[in-house]
């Protein structure tokens, strides 16, 4: 991994723990940090994220609001701009969408649009993604239309250790950052350390070095990808895993310099297909001097082409799963196309 | 006939005279129905026979079937995610219902939506919805395609105390007003939006108490009793057949179970649950029945012997149900 | 002192006694310099030296200035598309707001953001919004800010009476009453959404009705009447600067020119004009200050030369500084 | 031009003109069929397109509506669901982002999610674009955010032949229809047949052919890239013109097979230019067979990275104009890269 947590005690949290210690760290270094959004104060989130939040730091800070995501956002906008660190939670990324005007069209343009005089230091958490059986109106991936906006910030860790520190670095930046969490993750433990960190904003993580095929993947992908590849490994296949993190703005530089090492590209991400995340990265390349260095077409592997249904098997045929990725790098490697 | 009755049952409210014998014994069978299904459900879904999620509307049948009483078949309704009441209170076949929660070609939605997206167009029922206050605007539309066609019609959109908060709501009523369209906004006020309390997520005391923000009627009615539902939703339903437009009925009830199952209840007191369950609009409905003699014991205890038989028959079918293949996914997919 | 003016001068109302000759002075200068701003910034546009769009508020000057005379520097005001009178209430430069419109980097946002966009950060204008009801939720947001900081600060959300049929009014106004936010919602009810009547539009005859719908007071207020509109707002600006929550107040107003340039004005009737445009606010405030003898006629035309100067100054600043160059298009983009 | 119009009488009129012919022709044909939105009666439209339609089919359906662009959408929706054929108008593009909601999780969604027994057959007319000094609220350019969504079909007409062929079509269409208009293309004049007729779904135009590179545009990026492609050729170049006029479902066999003619792709586009709808047309043939024909990296102009501005100098310079088309094809075909 890119950055090197400073030398402090690690402890192997869950994703969901890890964030609420970011939450913590922030709220006691900066008054001016504040969480809200809907249940998160006693009940503790809908995915238990915020916790015991409530109990450390109370209701003025953690503050449980009506359902109304436009407003809430409206909200995280006018606290921004008078001084405040406001992180919104929202339940799922698909209410994002009843918020999109404000994200979109206010958040994203203000320091822009008037000319420089005014900042908008917001987080929005949210988890996306599917593999809960909430079906469609629960489990989209939509961080490709967040990250097609400029003026947006927008994240994807994919481990908690990353969860952390891109928290933490969120709170940083003086602009809109949106942090696209995992549903699946939430509960998966990793290695944290204690002390305060910051893991940088548009810088991509190598989860696994190798020579063979470049595998280009965002959030959960990051972590399947790497599993498929110790596969692939076994089968004399040594594929280099890259972990986006990041999703706007894309750290090219990584995918480029990756690419032109092996020659070969896997993109895998869980949004749809069509427009989603990996349709920039394949543009990046195409357009890059990676693209003189390719053995194969640049290949992608993203959600298909319909909204999540709630049957499971249906609905984990409809986002890439390990063997998915397996196959497909194989067959790149192999064939020259997936 | 409803007159007939009142005059030989003097100890009968008004309310309560109304409803013809079949109708109470319908009543009464429906709302047997939803619990039943809704218990099974949950033991299903404890058993991991169904995955997802799923809202429980136990305590809340009387608002849903007292409701639905009001409507014919060509009605709609808009339902949201604690949609299992409205679904059966609007006639659907609980084994369909069953069948989509277990995931199968025969569910409503072909095992693509589960128990967060039930829905049941044939008879009327636009769904359920995942986005809270999402079916209040859609409820407006099929309203004012009601009138456009002059069909006569009318749609009832089921919400919760929690969406009332919400933009859809105000700019939904708002337009139902002042196109005067053929529609019922019923808020089932379970007091709480998952953990929020009402009092605390609202600037008003009720629900109802926003009706004036939109020039139209505004009736509180207790959502556990079941003829008190239903008469007052009869007035409002013919006050929108009849063109004179909306109305915002407001049936304050409480949900039993936990928002989801991941709910520890930790926003709430054991003894507020238990007060509620005393008020259960079903063994209430009984007790009125029999007490006024309306209806009988050995008539209702019938009543709920086929009630089990056809959920038990219902998680047969559900489980003997062909599960859809993957090579299906892209059905129904256009773009 | 106003009790002293009051005593002096009987034949003046308390809304104008409670004001000081100062005030009162201040209130017309801001009042003419809005309106020969926008006369102005009008020929510009015709004489095609400004591009975009520009909404105009001429007829609408007592309400922006009548508001923003209850605040102190360190309020905040939200506003909007039709938002030049709150700048200039708020005390922003004519020179920086002209040289905006003129897309040049002296202006407020460096020519990147024009007359919709106009915003003066450094004085408390939080910008106008091209979003109808897009400031709504951001001034509840200000006000939380300010009452997390324990700040002896309030805002002035500015809005349309066409943006109080939006989802974002209803979910603000809500969030700002259950928090109690030092917040004052201000409609500009000038009859019309761009064509559209409010009476058509709305499902209620004033803004202002819908108060209740938050528990939360609602006033209307004679909107071309500057002291009337000063003495509502600073009671309202009191209650929010004294912790005890946000208020709606509604001007009633007229714009006399079109929604902006493109509008024929099908919708209204040439007398419905200018029976409004006899109800200029600045003729009317010059007709009681001189009636009463509190300000001489000389004295105001004094100021009104002063305003043409000011204007004509300003024209000059706005042609002659630097445009932005392409090779700057990124500044101020991170991401 | 792929379709044939049918023999009729053919006029010059312009864009706004030609949808105001096609909702006539629609609203004369099938009672089912209605328009709603701001300012559309007797304004006649932000933009003037719908005219006097009010005056020819009444008010009640030619509806004006309160400034609610969520419940509008919704109410699109409920209409659609029972019965009527709703052509609702947004007065510009970036307001759909309040409605976003009811587009992507309720329109895009119902047939699928209740197992095909619905339908939503409504379509959504809206003006994008720059190029008015409408600044950044009032001037982006968001179909590839709809068109990243299964479910929804996205148009973007860019003549007005094909502004009222296409709006009949989505018309007949059972699903929701997004079109994207162009602010500066409705006082455009073209050849517009009087009968009714239909422009495919789905169906790229050529707008020129050419053997040298494939330009491939969307939009308004049409009409630029054919007035370049006039001046290319005066330099010997010869440049074949894509109109894609369909954004989602995209016409990929015809991008692919005009690829494989010219071996190189450049493609214009007016959205943001990250995730903004090039980069699927570029993901889309680096993963084709035309991938193994180019000579060239896979080139792509595109909005840049800012919000729009309101100086018109600045406005000009964030999208394409003809002579970044003309530099940017002759550099591709004389270098090799843009
Ligand atoms: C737009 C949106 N926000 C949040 C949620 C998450 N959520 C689901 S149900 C619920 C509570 C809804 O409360 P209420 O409307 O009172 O209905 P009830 O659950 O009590 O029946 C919440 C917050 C959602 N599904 N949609
Ligand atoms: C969300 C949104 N919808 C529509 C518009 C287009 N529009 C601009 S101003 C306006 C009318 C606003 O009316 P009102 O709020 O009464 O303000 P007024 O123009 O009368 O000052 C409309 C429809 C917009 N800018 N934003
Ligand atoms: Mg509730
Ligand atoms: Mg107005």
């Amino acid at each position: 991994m890119l950055d090197v947590a400073p030398q402090t005690e690690v402890r192997e949290l869950t994703y969901a723990e890890a964030i609420r210690e970011a939450m913590a760290q922030a709220m006691e270094a900066d008054p001016r940090v504040f969480t809200f959004g809907e249940d998160i104060g006693t009940y503790g989130g809908a995915f238990g994220v915020t916790g015991d939040l409530i109990h450390r730091f109370g209701a003025e800070r953690v503050i449980d609001t009506p359902i109304s995501e436009l407003g809430m956002a409206g909200v995280a906008v006018g606290a921004a701009l008078t001084g405040m660190r406001p992180v919104l939670e929202f339940q799922f990324s698909d209410f994002s969408l009843l918020a999109s005007e404000q994200i979109i069209n206010q958040a994203a343009k203000i320091r822009f649009m008037f000319g420089g005089k005014a900042s908008v230091p917001l987080v929005i958490r949210m988890p996306g993604g599917s593999g809960t059986g909430a079906a469609a109106q629960h489990s989209q991936s939509l961080e490709a239309i967040f990250a097609h906006i400029p003026g947006l910030i927008v994240l994807q860790p994919s481990t908690p250790h990353d969860a952390k520190g891109l928290l933490l670095s969120a709170l940083d930046n003086p602009n809109p950052v949106l942090i696209f969490e995992h549903k699946l993750l939430y509960k998966v433990k990793g290695p944290v350390p204690a002390q305060a960190y910051r893991v940088p904003i548009g810088q991509a993580a190598i989860r696994r070095e190798g020579g063979d095929v470049s595998i280009i993947t965002t959030g959960i992908m990051a972590v399947r990808a790497t599993a498929a590849a110790e596969r692939l490994a076994a089968e004399g296949i040594d594929a280099e895993v890259i972990d986006l993190r990041t999703i706007r703005p894309m750290d090219v530089p990584a995918i480029v310099k990756s690419v032109k090492k092996t020659s070969r590209a896997l993109i895998v991400y869980e949004s749809v297909k069509t427009l989603g995340v990996g349709a920039e990265i394949s543009a990046a390349i195409a357009e890059s001097e990676a693209f003189d260095y390719l053995d194969a077409p640049i290949a992608r592997l993203g959600g298909k082409e319909v909204p999540l249904p709630y049957n499971p098997v249906l609905e984990k045929a409809s986002v890439p799963q390990e063997d998915d990725i397996f196959n497909a790098a194989r067959a790149l490697v192999r064939e020259g196309h997936i | 006939m409803a007159k007939a009755s009142l005059a030989a049952i003097p100890n009968q409210r008004p309310e309560l005279a109304q409803l013809s014998d079949d109708q109470l014994k319908d009543a009464f069978y429906r709302m047997s129905l939803i619990r039943r299904f809704e218990e099974e459900a949950e033991q299903c879904y404890m058993k991991g026979l169904i995955h997802g999620t799923m809202h429980l509307s136990i305590g809340q049948e009387a608002s849903a079937v007292g409701t639905c009483m009001a409507l014919t078949p060509s009605d709609y309704i808009t339902s949201t995610h604690r949609g299992h009441g409205h679904c059966i209170g609007k006639g659907a076949d609980p084994k369909f219902m069953l069948a989509e929660f277990f995931g199968k070609r025969t569910g409503y939605c072909r095992g693509r939506g589960g128990s967060m997206h039930i829905a049941d167009i044939e008879a009327g029922n636009l769904g359920a919805n995942g986005i809270v206050g999402g079916g209040l605007p859609i409820a407006a539309g099929a309203a004012l395609s009601i009138k456009m066609r002059k069909a006569d019609e009318v749609v009832i959109c089921f919400f919760g105390d929690g969406a009332s908060n919400e933009g859809a709501f105000h700019e939904a009523l708002n337009m139902a007003s002042i196109w005067k369209l053929p529609v019922v906004f019923v808020c089932e006020n379970n007091q709480y939006g998952m953990s929020m309390a009402f009092s605390r997520a609202s600037s008003v005391a009720n629900v109802a108490d926003r009706a004036v923000a939109y020039s139209m009627p505004g009736v509180i009615v207790d959502g556990n009793d079941l003829p008190g539902v239903h008469s007052v939703m009869a007035q409002a339903v013919a006050r929108a057949r009849a063109g004179e437009g909306p109305s915002l009925v407001e049936c304050k009830t409480y949900r039993t179970r936990g928002h989801s199952r991941s709910d520890r209840n930790l926003y709430r007191t054991k003894e507020e649950i238990e007060e509620w369950k005393a008020r259960c609009p079903i063994e209430r409905l009984k007790a009125e029945l029999t007490a006024t003699g309306r209806i009988g014991a050995d008539v209702l205890d019938a009543i709920t012997a086929r009630v089990n038989d056809e959920i038990a028959a219902a998680v047969v079918f559900a489980q003997e149900s062909e599960a859809p293949d993957p090579s299906q996914l892209a059905e129904d997919v256009y773009a």
